[in-house]
């Protein structure tokens, strides 16, 4: 039962937090308490995990533990910065537990019961999650219900087609028929919705925008992580599926896209969520490289340490947004004069998110493009890398007001109180575990012997 | 390369200079700039002793033995088998031109400490002359072609400084920088010979280069970049020894101090074309058709020059014409393979051009001007003697009077051309004509005439005292007396090429010197006749139109503006050549203003705004509407599934 | 800590120090900068002494096991790396001394020292990650002090500059990476080991690989097309910005042609060469045509910059002795010559807070040192023969037109060349006269130009004994870097 | 019989998808996730039947029960924005947009 | 037999899913979406899972509908006349509707070109059906468990803001 032990620890802390909701008046305090809890809890527990089956459902591997990893250091910001309820608390953790549920699945039902499990507490999260008018929050919720809806619906569909050609719920025996094929193009837009590819990415932004910041950067890191997971375990059920041909393509596509579509956003949490499609994409290419290099072990190193940077990146980013009070990029202006701390940090997320040395996200970008390379795409790596290009562009402008404008007549008042303050503490943090990344190949030495070689 | 120490004479001709300066600048200056001349007088000095005693040393006079020597002392840049060395080189040619730079040049330095005195820059003054004066010496003494490429260029320098030296004066910034950059036009061809040089040789040095090119020609052949080197040293000659196409920067260059002027523009720094021509010498006379080439030039110029000196009426201007004609003389005599006659003029030259200069910077001292008019002055020699005599010495030096200077080299290199008969014969007979019909009317001008078209008679001329006269004095006194050294000057410059044992065989071979007379044949019924008969006739003209038809000068620059627009104009020479200028200073302006900056620039700062309106653009896309998500999703999956199916 | 990491990592230590310095006030921080300043000058210093005693030949390296990646902390340094850090450490030192007097917050010294450290770590690693991570980490320090500290539009100057810098870059990691796997394909390794890299089976993909290497290279030296992001940087910048921008990071492209494009594809060199050399040629050319437009004398400087390294890329591709050993030192010359230029234009600008060459006039008669030392520095610049310019061109066109490459030997090159030399003159001289002779317009500020301080002369004067010293006695210097470029002889 | 199970899950799927996508009202929208969802559980339980398979009827269960929790948040979803006086009119969601 | 009766059950669900479709109203459309629903439970019968069938029903009908209803009353109930079906687009709509045919022929292709090759039909297993209740509370019991606990989670949504509260 170890196998499930993370799992077991997040769904107590889901019904920890629906039975506080029991209570007359449920103390926020312990709502808060459970929400940092449990996903440490689950990643204490996931030392011990090991790979295992259990069931027809369940199947643990390395790279569902290294994501599960992931993907619990991804939601640990939100755990601390959530000011919520119960209610919120409960949301959270189930989302979460989605999310481990899907790195755990061993078919393609438990696969579905895991997208539909991170992905229905997190529209209720996006609309009741932050402070302030919730209108577009609401909007923006809608918009993710619906999307989700109908990517969930297309996934299905295509599991009955997958099913009907392959009479399984796993990897398929042999080659797939035009059905198996059908079904396979259809759990992959599934998936491909929850990345945020072009032309399934439309509700990315919105949600991204409207939601919470610190909603945004759990959604932009774990649940990314956990799409990118969902994807890939959609590859590998056919490994000769067509589809997988268009990943690279779909990949570089949505990078130029993010990347546009960010240039001329002046408020900086659309501009955040433009930049995190772009890594979508970036992410999209990799894994079509993965699959290109047969499921190389070093691939999906890759990605997963792209994930890992991504969830120091966003995260500290989306934070920032918080702790600074900044909305329009007008907001940064001088931004460095009166918080020199925060706007170095902020400064160091940036040319992370750009992929700029010496930061960790370098190396992340570094790694995904070196496996592009290695599965010889050579068109979306030239796209990438002009949308790269771009992102750096629009980086370079936010550093630009950041540090170089002198500040408005109507500088964001700085946010005060304990949300304040541990957002900044979130970002410092970030920042640091960012810089601290590009020394990986120093510390990931251990692994370059087993995914490196 | 030759196992013969340095000696102790040939390090002074740097130490001391450099010594001087350094001691000048760092030292002097600031205490007590008044005083920056003493050190560097001292060095004159001693410099000029050296050379004296290094001449004597190549010709084994008065028993000091040693012969020219060539030695390497400084390995300057290396990198594989690649190398030059710096040396010292001092053989005939570069001793005679030596001895005459330096005794001149020290003697303008006394000169110029007295008119300079009281400038506010006269330390500057001073520090660029002997500066300048530091690098003609090297240059006469370089050893390969690279170190003479670098004394090359800082005479160039130098006189950029001088001739800019009163630089709040547009027409003076505007004529150092024309004389630069003509220098650079010439060093243009000249770097590239350097090039051509290494390439071919895989040497700089004068003595390998003569024994290589010898054996080349043994073998019955010359290098194939040869006729291009020679034709790149030709170039190079004939920006800095302001030759036709590219004399024009020189009469420009009066704009200098008067000592400037009679020490660089006019002795010295402009014959170092001519120097340069010589050391190559055994290179351009291996192509054939080369040397008639330098001798047209030089005709050319020389008479063409003289027109243009006869309509000038700024002193310095007419003078500097002079020096252009007498510099294409001395081409002349190098295309005639008469390199020992082109230096005994180059020498001679130093002598009686220096008196001129300095004779015409008294007359304009005595109207506090850097330069004079003729309309200035006029019937000065009563007024000032001393300055009269020795312009008429200096004068008949130029015409190539007997027994002066002049006529010892000059016109034993129109004896020269004479006998080489053809077109450059006539072209002799004119320039004696031309040459005596310039200066005479200069001299009738300025010391004679007083007309009242002059306004010479309301200044009040006189001798400006006895440190003006003086270095005058002395220089006109050599000047009168050098022809009697033609002796000497051939010799030493036969004795320099025999004394260097490396290369004497080539040299030899290739120079034909043996033949060439120094002294004119005193045969009257040939071309000395003939070229004495034009000078008269030119001293004769000259009289006449300014002693006898006083006002003629006057009068034909009335009535006819537009020829003397025409002769202003260098016979349109110097309009065209602002056109050129012109033509690249406007090519540059669309380089960098349209090409560079509005389009390519402007290009690159559009595919930013390129990108903006993309991303401008795009947005029109997202309108927002949830059902325009839906269909875009359902539509993205189709085309999934549609591939999926092919 | 070996000596090697030392010079890299004492650089950053100062960057940090000053930063907590500052925390004592400007003076604090100020006073760590020149202490950690001469601390990485004597350093490197010391770092070159074994070299010049064995003449430029041997290699000192710090080498590890290889850590995740493939990736190892490889360093190494030779004549050519260590004189260019030597370089890196006094142009550091002259902008530290230069600025003093700036009232400045410790993030300006911060900057300049992070930026020499990661300079440094260009000029020593030998590992490809390394490489690249020590070039890109240059841009983020001179990026901001362009965008805080230079002049009216830095804003878009720092951006613009970043950002077409880090094109031309991104495209050289693919290159690398893509030079990475081949090798992988071959050895079945993985390895961004410099050495271990050579002779890479690139097959088809090759001319790309080199493609992407040079035009990574091609926009820092920077070759003509890829060059308008300079004129705007150096112009923006503060004087000390423009002098480490100038003086040390257009070397990198350069050294990283040396070090990296050249050696891995010695075919492509070849065969590439005439196409190059062209484009160095243009570069001579061209650069001065466009200083001589200028009426911004900063702005003209930074042309200068794209002529002159044109003649330094003509001698690195001649594959002549000369000419590669030549192109290496006028890369130092270059720092030297083109750093005392930008400082002075700087001190122009301090104290008059204009740069046009109409803003001007008279300054030899109320500014004479000044003008003594940009008269020097210019014609250091122009290449006057006994100052360190002529060497360097010199040896470069010495190099291209006695080429062994075929179609490099033709003269073309040779003429392109001494026609850019040519040319210096005609940019150089007429803004000089302009600034320094001509009379006052009715614009001019010459009334604010008081001339250098004895601080200001101190650094002048080592420059340009500098420029004195190699342009008379080049052969120490070039004994230094030849035996470190010898592998580029044909 | 399994083409003709295939037409009625596709015609249904495909009345499904256009409700969801051209539908103005959000409700109505609901009803056609609804039905795409059913739409599919067709084939299940007749792939379930051909292939002998307890699994895929395990799936229908889970995707009915799924389907209910979908109905329970998009219908409160939809309550909400009615509260929020802003229609029920998809159309009327577009202020997030750029 | 079946074979007939599944396609008549199969006609009538496409009959009322067209009309759902193109209704203007929300009563008429939710009306047909349970005649739909019925029909889709009938095939479940007719294909051997009774008990599935009737878990649709249930369900939808009794559950999913219901709220279904209630919620289009407090909607306001009935769009006033005039009031658009179809959304707006950002493009023209016929172009949406076309674009949406093209993809339902397309899926269409794929089910012609995928179901004809299956197995023959055998008759439902009684055994298989009664061991996939067993199945949902032992192989199953994990996603069972899940579903749940999801089904807990979204009750939540009813729950107000904490503003509101």
């Amino acid at each position: 039962m170890n196998l499930l032990a993370p799992q077991a620890a997040l769904a107590a802390g889901v019904l920890g937090a629906l039975g506080l909701g029991l209570a007359r008046r449920p103390s926020a305090l312990a709502a808060r308490l459970l929400a940092l809890a449990a996903p440490l809890a689950a990643l204490f527990l996931l030392r011990s995990a090991v790979p295992g089956v259990f069931g027809p459902l369940v199947g643990v591997d390395l790279k569902g533990l290294c994501w599960q990893l992931v993907i619990f250091a991804g939601a640990l910001p939100l755990a601390f910065l959530s000011s919520g309820d119960d209610v919120e608390a409960a949301l959270f953790l189930g989302s979460v537990l989605g999310m481990s549920l899907l790195a755990v699945a061993g078919n393609l039902i438990m696969l579905f019961v895991g997208l539909e499990f991170m992905s229905l507490p997190a529209y209720l999260l996006v609309a009741r999650a932050g402070e302030g008018d919730s209108r577009l929050r609401l909007e923006a919720a809608v918009k993710y219900f619906f999307a989700g809806a109908l990517g969930g619906a297309l996934f299905l569909l295509g599991l009955a087609l997958y099913y009907a050609d392959t009479r399984s719920f796993g990897p398929a025996m042999g080659p797939l028929g035009p059905q198996g094929q059908a079904g396979a193009a259809l759990m992959a837009a599934g998936a491909l919705f929850k990345i945020g590819a072009v032309p399934l990415h439309w509700w990315l932004p919105d949600v991204y925008s409207a939601a919470a910041p610190e909603v945004a950067g759990f959604l932009a890191t774990s649940m990314k992580a956990a799409a990118v997971l969902f994807l890939m375990r959609v590859v590998s059920l056919a490994p000769d599926a067509v589809f997988i041909r268009a990943l690279p393509g779909l990949g570089a596509l949505t990078a130029l896209v993010g990347a546009f579509f960010a240039l001329r956003q002046q408020r900086l949490q659309r501009l955040l969520a433009y930049l995190s499609l772009s890594h979508a994409g970036l992410l999209v290419i990799g894994v079509g490289a993965w699959a290109v290099l047969g499921k190389a072990q070093a691939a999906s190193a890759a990605l997963l340490f792209y994930l890992g940077a991504d969830a120091l990146m966003s995260n500290g980013s989306f934070a920032f947004l918080k702790a600074s009070g900044a909305v329009t990029r007008a907001d940064l202006r001088g931004y460095a004069a009166s918080a020199p701390g925060l706007a170095a940090a902020f400064a160091v997320l940036l040319f992370a998110l750009a992929g700029i040395p010496p930061t960790g996200g370098f190396v992340a970008e570094l790694l995904i493009f070196w496996q592009a390379v290695h599965a010889q795409l050579a068109v979306p790596i030239v796209l990438g890398a002009i949308a790269a290009l771009v992102s750096l562009g629009y980086c370079l402008s936010l550093l630009r007001d950041l540090y170089f404008e002198e500040a408005g007549s109507a500088a964001p008042a700085a946010p005060e109180g304990c949300a304040a303050s541990g957002s900044r503490v979130v970002v410092l943090v970030c920042a640091a575990g960012t810089l601290a990344l590009v020394l990986a190949p120093l510390f990931l030495r251990g692994l370059a012997g087993s995914v490196w070689r | 390369m030759i196992g013969i120490a340095v000696p102790l004479a040939a390090k002074l001709l740097f130490l001391a200079p450099v010594a001087a300066i350094l001691f000048a600048f760092f030292v002097v200056r600031p205490l007590k700039p008044e005083w920056t001349h003493w050190p560097i007088l001292l060095s004159c000095a001693i410099v000029t002793a050296s050379s004296f005693y290094l001449a004597a040393r190549v010709l084994g006079l008065f028993g000091i033995a040693g012969g020219s020597f060539d030695k390497d002392v400084l390995h300057w840049a290396a990198a594989g088998k690649w190398a030059v060395d710096f040396g010292l080189r001092v053989d005939g040619p570069g001793a005679a031109v030596l001895a005459m730079v330096s005794l001149v040049g020290s003697l303008i330095h006394v000169y110029a400490a007295a008119y300079m005195k009281g400038d506010p820059g006269f330390s500057r003054f001073f520090l660029v002359f002997h500066l300048f004066f530091l690098a003609m010496i090297g240059l006469l003494t370089a050893n390969n072609y690279v170190q003479l490429y670098l004394f090359w260029e800082l005479v160039g320098l130098a006189s950029y400084l001088l001739v800019g030296y009163w630089f709040h004066k547009e027409s003076a910034r505007r004529a150092a920088l024309q004389a630069f950059m003509t220098n650079r036009v010439g060093d243009f061809g000249f770097m590239l010979a350097l090039f051509f040089i290494l390439s071919t040789f895989n040497v700089a040095h004068f003595n390998v280069i003569y024994v290589k090119l010898a054996l080349t020609q043994q073998q019955g052949g010359i290098p194939v970049l040869l006729p291009a080197i020679g034709a790149l040293l030709i170039w190079a000659a004939c920006a800095k020894s302001a030759q036709f196409p590219l004399y024009f920067w020189l009469p420009d260059a009066m704009e200098g101090p008067t000592p400037t002027s009679a020490l660089m523009h006019a002795a010295t720094m402009v014959t170092a074309g001519v120097f340069l021509l010589v050391r190559s010498w055994p290179l351009i006379s291996a192509v054939p058709y080369l040397p008639p080439v330098v001798a047209g030039i030089g005709a050319f110029t020389a008479i063409f020059s003289a027109i243009i000196a006869s309509t000038k009426k700024d002193l310095k201007r007419i003078l500097a014409y002079s020096t252009v004609s007498h510099l294409g003389i001395m081409m002349m005599a190098l295309g005639l393979n008469q390199v020992a006659l082109a230096i005994f003029h180059l020498v001679v030259h130093g002598f009686f051009k220096a008196v001129l200069f300095l004779c015409a910077g008294n007359v304009g001292h005595a109207i506090h001007k850097p330069t004079a008019n003729v309309d200035e002055v006029g019937g000065w020699r009563k007024a000032m003697p001393w300055t009269y005599a020795c312009f008429l010495i200096a004068a008949l030096s130029l015409a190539g009077v007997y027994p002066f200077g002049g006529f010892f080299s000059k016109d034993a290199i129109l004896d020269a051309a004479w006998e080489n008969g053809g077109l450059i014969r006539w072209f002799s007979l004119l320039i004696s004509f031309g040459s005596a019909f310039y200066i005479f009317r200069m001299l009738f001008l300025t010391f004679h005439g007083s007309r009242p078209e002059q306004q010479g008679l309301k200044a009040h001329p006189h001798e400006a005292g006895a440190a003006f006269v003086a270095p005058v004095f002395v220089i006109a006194l050599g000047a009168a007396g050098i022809g009697f050294a033609a002796p000497y000057v051939q010799e030493l410059v036969l004795a320099g090429w025999r004394g260097l044992p490396t290369s004497v065989a080539a040299v030899s071979g290739v120079l034909n010197l043996a033949g060439s007379p120094l002294i004119p044949k005193l045969d009257w019924h040939g071309q000395f006749g003939l070229s004495g008969l034009m000078a008269a006739l030119g001293f004769g003209l000259s009289y006449y139109l300014t002693m006898v038809d006083a006002s003629w000068d006057w009068r034909w620059r009335r009535n006819h503006p537009r020829l003397e627009a025409v002769f202003e104009s260098d016979f349109g020479w110097k309009p065209f050549v602002a056109l050129l200028a012109g033509a690249v200073g406007a090519f540059a302006r669309f380089c960098g203003r349209v090409l560079d900056k509005r389009w390519w620039d402007g290009a690159v700062e559009g595919s930013a705004g390129a990108a903006h309106g993309a991303s401008e653009a795009l947005a029109g896309y997202s309108a927002g509407r949830l059902n325009d998500y839906l269909w875009w999703m359902a539509a993205g999956a189709a085309l999934l599934l549609g591939g999926a199916l092919r | 800590m070996s000596e090697l990491t030392l010079l890299w990592v004492l650089p950053l230590g100062g960057a940090v120090a000053c930063l907590v310095a500052g925390r004592f006030g400007r003076a604090a921080a100020r006073t760590c900068a020149l202490i950690f300043g001469a601390a990485y000058f004597v350093v490197s210093l010391a770092a070159l002494m074994p070299f010049v005693a064995t003449r430029g030949v041997g290699l000192d390296a710090v080498g590890g096991a290889p850590l995740a990646f493939g990736v190892s902390y490889l360093l190494a340094a030779d004549g050519l790396s260590l004189s260019l850090i030597l370089l890196t450490a006094f142009l550091n030192l002259v902008c530290v001394i230069s600025s003093w007097e700036n009232d400045v917050p410790a993030g300006y010294w911060a900057n300049f020292l992070a930026l020499a450290s990661a300079l440094t770590g260009v000029f020593l690693a030998r590992d490809l990650f390394l490489f690249y991570m020590f070039w890109e980490a240059t841009l983020i320090p001179m990026f901001f002090i362009i965008g805080l500290w230079g002049s009216a539009n830095r804003r878009h100057a720092a951006v613009k500059f970043f950002l077409f810098t880090f094109a031309g870059s991104v495209f050289m990691l693919l290159a690398l990476i893509a030079l990475v796997v081949a090798k992988h394909g071959q050895t079945g390794t993985w390895t961004w080991d410099l050495a271990g890299l050579q002779g890479a089976p690139v097959g088809a993909a090759g001319p790309w690989i080199f493609l992407g290497l040079l035009l990574g290279f091609g926009v820092k030296i920077p070759v003509v097309p890829l060059h308008t992001w300079l004129p705007d940087a150096h112009t923006e910048a503060p004087a000390a910005g423009s002098v480490m921008l100038a003086g040390v990071m257009l070397k990198m492209g350069l050294y990283g042609l040396i070090r990296i494009a050249l050696p891995l594809f010695p075919v492509y060199a070849q065969t590439w060469a005439p196409v190059l050399a062209g484009l160095a040629a243009v570069n001579a050319v061209y650069g001065a045509l466009c200083a001589m437009a200028q009426t911004d004398l900063k702005r003209l400087v930074a042309y200068s910059s794209i002529a002159h390294l044109g003649f330094c890329l003509l001698g690195i591709l001649s594959g002549a002795a000369q000419g590669v050993a030549g192109g290496s030192l006028q890369m130092i010359n270059h720092g030297i010559t083109t750093g005392a230029l930008f400082l002075m234009v700087g001190f122009l600008y301090e104290r008059s807070h204009k740069r046009g060459l109409a803003d001007f006039g008279e300054l030899a008669n109320t500014a004479p040192w000044l003008s003594f030392f940009f008269g020097f520095a210019m014609f250091a610049s122009i290449g006057l023969p006994g100052l360190n310019g002529f060497v360097g061109e010199f040896m470069c066109l010495s190099g291209i037109s006695h080429s062994p490459i075929p179609m490099l030997d033709v003269p073309f090159f040779a003429v392109a060349g001494v026609l850019g030399v040519t040319l210096a003159a005609a940019y150089m001289l007429p803004a000089y006269q302009a600034v320094f002779w001509a009379p006052k317009g009715p614009e001019s500020v010459s009334e604010h130009v008081f001339d250098l301080t004895f601080r200001e002369r101190s650094i002048l004067w080592a420059l340009c004994g500098l420029m004195l010293w190699i342009g008379l006695a080049p052969s120490g210097w070039l004994d230094l870097l030849e035996p470190s470029v010898r592998g580029l002889v044909r | 019989m399994t083409s003709a199970v295939w037409a009625v899950t596709g015609v249904l799927f495909a009345a499904g998808l256009a409700m969801v996508v051209l539908r103005r009202q959000l409700l109505a929208m609901l009803l056609g996730v609804e039905l795409m969802l059913a739409a599919v559980n067709v084939a299940l339980v007749h792939h379930a039947g051909l292939f002998s398979d307890a699994q895929a009827m395990a799936a229908v269960a889970i995707v009915i029960a799924i389907a209910a929790a979908e109905a329970v948040v998009g219908l409160s979803l939809i309550l909400r924005v009615l509260r929020a006086g802003r229609g029920v009119d998809a159309g009327g969601l577009s202020e997030l947009r750029g | 037999m079946t074979l007939w009766a599944v396609i008549l059950a199969g006609a009538v669900a496409a009959a009322f899913a067209g009309v759902m479709l193109f209704s203007r109203s929300l009563y008429v459309s939710a009306v047909c979406l349970l005649v739909v629903l019925l029909q889709t439970g009938l095939i479940f019968l007719l294909r051997g899972a009774a008990l599935l069938g009737f878990l649709q029903v249930m369900v939808y009908a009794g559950a999913v509908m219901v709220l279904v209803v209630v919620t289009i009353m407090a909607t306001g109930g009935e769009p006033e006349a005039g009031f658009a079906r179809f959304a707006d687009f950002s493009f023209p709509r016929w172009l949406a509707f076309a674009g949406l045919a093209a993809a339902a022929c397309e899926v269409a292709l794929t089910l012609y070109l995928g179901g004809a090759s299956s197995a023959p039909v055998s008759p439902a297993d009684p055994a298989m059906a009664a061991g996939f209740s067993t199945a949902l509370f032992s192989s199953y019991a994990l996603a069972t468990e899940a579903v749940t606990l999801l089904l807990f989670l979204a009750a939540l949504a009813v729950l107000p803001d904490k503003e509101a509260a």
